[in-house]
C-alpha cells in the first residue's frame, strides 16, 4: 500500500465540495485543498479575519499585509470579494451560513467530538484562536489528517483524550488512508486506500470501524 | 463644532489611566496600532489589561509593552504564536495572567459591550475546558454557554482614512476586530493614514460611524511586516 | 458558476409553502419588496406568519396579503399607523394573531437567528407589558429581559444593486431591516433595481455578502410613495 | 401666565443640548427641536431607521422617499452622515452611544418611569415602535410635553396609570410650564414660566414638586 501524500489528500477532500458551496479552510492542512479544487467550480472561500472571496497566495513581491488570511498568509481578492469585521465574520460563521469547514485535528471520537487546539500538557501556553467557532458554525465540519500519529498512536478513537475543541461536530474524516464517515453509530469507511484491508485499517482506528464502502 | 482630530500622538494617549482595559485593534500585523501601542509604552501606564487577538509578535507594539512589565492580564483568543517568546517567557515566570477566548466569542462579546445586551447564550465552546464553570443551557435542542460583554476603558485601533468627524473607513481585512472594539470602548483613539474634508467618504461604507471614535491622529504608516 | 439572478419573480417565489414564516423588509414604504410582495399574493401561500416592522399601509404590498387573508399571524413593532386600516380592521375582528415586539428587540432578534446566538438578555421592555412573563435576570446592577432568535423560511428584501453571486447594495435608509433578515432566513429572495458584473460593487462596501442571499430578482422600480 | 408654544418649548430644549452631542429626536413634539438648534452648533441627530447626520426636511418637490426619518417623513443627510442596517442603528441606540433622547410621554413618574405608547384602552391596537429601545438607550432620557392633559389630567404622576415604556430611565422633563427634574428625591421644579407659583405648578402636577430653582 501506499499513503496518500498530503496533496493527494487536498485532492480527495476537494472533490467532495460542490460547485458554489462557502468552504472555510483551517490553518494547516486544509490550507492545501484550496489548490486542489477544480477550476471550472465556483467554490466562495471565507477567512474568518474579515473576506469572502479569499483567492491564491499573490506573486512573490506582490504581498499585501493588509490582505491576509487567518494563518496570518498574505492572500488575494476574487472578483465579488467582500470585506467585513470581525463580528460579523465569525457571525457568518457561527450562524450556519458556510457550507463546509476543514479543519486539521489531533484526535477525533466516534461521537464526532473533535481535540485540535491543546495538547493538555501541562506546560503547553493554550491557544484556540477560531478553533472552537470554526468546529461548530458551519453546516458540515470535516477533519483532514493523518490516520494515525508519527509514533504511531491513533488519532480516530473512543474518547479524546485530548481538550476538546467541540462536541459531535465532525461528520466526516479524510486521512492519508481511508475517509471515514462519523455516523450515530460510530466510525463508518466508505473509502480505503488500495492495498489496505479493512482489518488493516480498523488495527489503526482506535475505536470500532463499520465498512460502508459502496464496492468491497 | 466637532472636531476629534488630535494633533499629536502623545496628547491623544496622555490621560490613559494605570489599571485601564485595553482593546488593541489588529490581526497579527494587519491593522494593529503601531504607532499608538508605541506612544501607550513611551506615556508610561502601567497595570494594564490588554484585549487583542494575539499577545504580541516580535519584539514590537504590543511585545514590548509586554516586556515592559505594563501589562497585569491579557486577554486573548491566540497568544502563542511562533513569535510570541516575550509573552511566552512572561507567561511561563508566572508574572502575566492570561484568559484565553475563543476568537468567535472575543469579537461577539465586544460587539454585545457595544450594542447593549447583558449576555448571551452560544454553542461555541461547550463542553470545551474555556466553557470553564459558565452556565450552561440547552436551546432548541443545542447546548449553549452564557457569554458576558468585554467592555473596554480605551480602544486603540487603526484605521485607513477618517474624517474630523472621526467617521472611520479600513482597508481590506485590516478592517478585523477594529469596528467592534470601537463600539466596546468609552474611549476609542484611532490612527489613520489620512485625514479627509467631512463629506469625502461615501455614506453608504462607513464601517465606523464617527459617534464611536472620541480621538483621531494621522501618523505615518509604518510598513506592516510579516507575523 | 454561481448564479442567483433568477429570470422572473414568478419563479423566484414559487415554492414559499403554506405556514411559512417570512420577513419582510422595510420601514414604511423604504426598502419594502412590493413587487416580491405581489408575486407572494398571485403564488398563493397562505397560513402564513410575516414578520415586518409595520402591518402593511394602505391597500397594496403587505396590506392586500392581509385582505387576501393569507396571513394567520404578523410580528411587528408598529401595526397602528395611520393608513393601517386593512390590519386594523382584521385585527379586530379577531381574524389575525398579532406579536408587537419592541422594534430594537426585532432587529436584535432577526440578528441573533443569522448570528447563532441561543438567547439574549437586555433592558429593553424590562418591567412593561411586552416583556411578558420572560425571565428576566439583574446583570451589573441593570435589569434585563431573556430574549429568542427569530427564525424566517423566507425572507423578501428590497435592493438597489446585486451581482451574480447576490452580493447586494442598498440605497439610504431603504437599507433598514433588509440586511439582518437576509442573514435570518433559510431562503432570501432579494428585488433589485439593477444587475451589476461580478467586481462591479466595491468589496469595502457590500452590507449584504452574497452568502445571504439565495435568489435575486430585477424588477422596475415602483414608486414609493408617502406612508 | 402665558404657556409657552409648542415652538417655545423646542427652543427651550435647544438651549440644553450641548454642541458636539449625538442626539435622537422622537416622533411628535420632539421633531421640533430640530428647527431650534443653534446654527454655530454641531449637533449630530441619529434616526433608528439608519441614519446618522439627519439634516432638515428637503424644499418641497425634493422629496426622496428612501431617505425618510423615524416618523417615516422625508429628511435629508448631512455631510459626514452614515447609514446602516437596523440591528446597527438599534445597537447604537441600545449601546448608550446617543447622548440625549428626547422623547413625548403621556406620563412620568415621580421615579422616572415613562408611559408613551399605549393608553391601556381595551379596544386600542397596541403598537410600540422604537419607544422601548428609546426610552432606556441614551445617557440621557429627556421627555418633552404639556404640563397636563387637555382636560387638565396630570402627566407628572406618583405612579404611570397607562402601561410603561421603561422604568426608572427619565432625567428632565420639558413642559409647557416648567423644567422638572427627575431625582432619587422626586420632581424638582428647576424653572417655572413667568407668572405662576411653585405652588400653582405643584397643583398641576400629580406628586410632590420640590423647588431647585437657582433664582427664585
Amino acid at each position: 500500500m501506499q499513503r496518500m501524500t498530503r496533496e493527494q489528500m487536498a485532492a480527495r477532500v476537494a472533490i467532495d465540495i460542490p460547485d458554489a458551496s462557502y468552504v472555510n479552510l483551517g490553518i494547516g492542512l486544509p490550507t492545501l485543498v484550496a489548490n486542489a479544487l477544480p477550476k471550472d467550480c465556483e467554490i466562495i472561500l471565507h477567512t474568518e479575519n474579515g473576506l469572502l472571496g479569499m483567492g491564491p497566495a499573490p506573486a512573490k513581491g506582490k504581498e499585501d499585509w493588509d490582505l491576509i488570511n487567518a494563518g496570518k498568509q498574505p492572500v488575494t481578492e476574487v472578483p465579488g470579494s467582500t470585506f467585513f469585521h470581525h463580528a460579523d465574520s465569525f457571525a457568518m460563521m457561527r450562524g450556519g451560513h458556510l457550507d463546509i469547514c476543514v479543519l486539521g485535528a489531533f484526535q477525533v471520537s466516534e461521537q464526532g467530538d473533535i481535540a485540535n487546539w491543546h495538547t493538555g500538557a501541562p506546560d503547553a501556553i493554550p491557544a484556540v484562536g477560531g478553533a472552537m467557532d470554526l468546529a461548530i458554525g458551519a453546516k458540515k465540519t470535516w477533519i483532514m489528517m493523518e490516520h494515525v500519529t508519527k509514533d504511531g498512536q491513533h488519532k480516530l478513537v473512543k474518547q479524546c483524550s485530548y481538550p476538546l475543541t467541540g462536541k459531535s461536530c465532525v461528520s466526516r474524516i479524510y486521512t492519508d488512508l481511508a475517509v471515514v464517515d462519523v455516523t450515530k453509530d460510530g466510525f463508518v469507511a466508505i473509502e480505503i486506500i488500495p492495498g489496505l484491508s479493512l482489518e488493516e485499517l480498523s488495527n489503526l482506528t482506535g475505536a470500532a470501524l463499520r465498512d460502508g464502502r459502496a464496492e468491497k | 463644532m466637532i472636531n476629534k482630530i488630535v494633533e499629536s500622538i502623545e496628547a491623544a494617549v496622555a490621560d490613559i489611566a494605570d489599571g485601564s482595559i485595553i482593546l488593541i485593534g489588529g490581526f497579527g500585523t494587519a491593522g494593529m496600532p503601531f504607532n499608538l501601542v508605541d506612544a501607550l509604552l513611551a506615556q508610561g501606564a502601567r497595570d494594564l489589561t490588554i484585549v487583542s487577538n494575539n499577545a504580541g509578535n516580535g519584539e514590537t507594539g504590543l511585545a514590548a509593552l509586554l516586556k515592559a512589565k505594563r501589562v497585569r492580564k491579557i486577554i486573548c483568543s491566540l497568544p502563542r504564536q511562533t513569535d510570541s517568546h516575550v509573552f511566552d517567557g512572561l507567561y511561563r515566570a508566572g508574572e502575566i495572567e492570561l484568559e484565553v477566548v475563543p476568537q468567535g466569542n472575543l469579537a461577539e462579546r465586544m460587539r454585545a459591550a457595544g450594542a447593549g445586551i447583558g449576555a448571551f447564550f452560544c454553542p461555541t465552546g461547550y463542553g470545551t475546558l474555556l466553557a470553564g464553570d459558565r452556565e450552561t443551557r440547552v436551546i432548541d435542542g443545542r447546548n449553549h454557554v452564557l457569554e458576558y460583554p468585554i467592555h473596554g476603558d480605551v480602544a486603540l485601533i487603526k484605521a485607513l482614512k477618517s474624517d474630523r468627524w472621526g467617521n472611520l473607513v479600513y482597508r481590506k481585512t485590516a478592517r478585523n476586530f477594529a469596528p467592534v472594539m470601537a463600539t466596546a470602548a468609552r474611549v476609542t483613539i484611532a490612527e489613520v493614514s489620512e485625514i479627509v474634508e467631512l463629506g469625502a467618504l461615501d455614506p453608504e461604507a462607513v464601517p465606523t460611524p464617527g459617534i464611536y471614535v472620541q480621538r483621531v491622529v494621522r501618523v505615518d504608516a509604518k510598513m506592516a511586516v510579516a507575523a
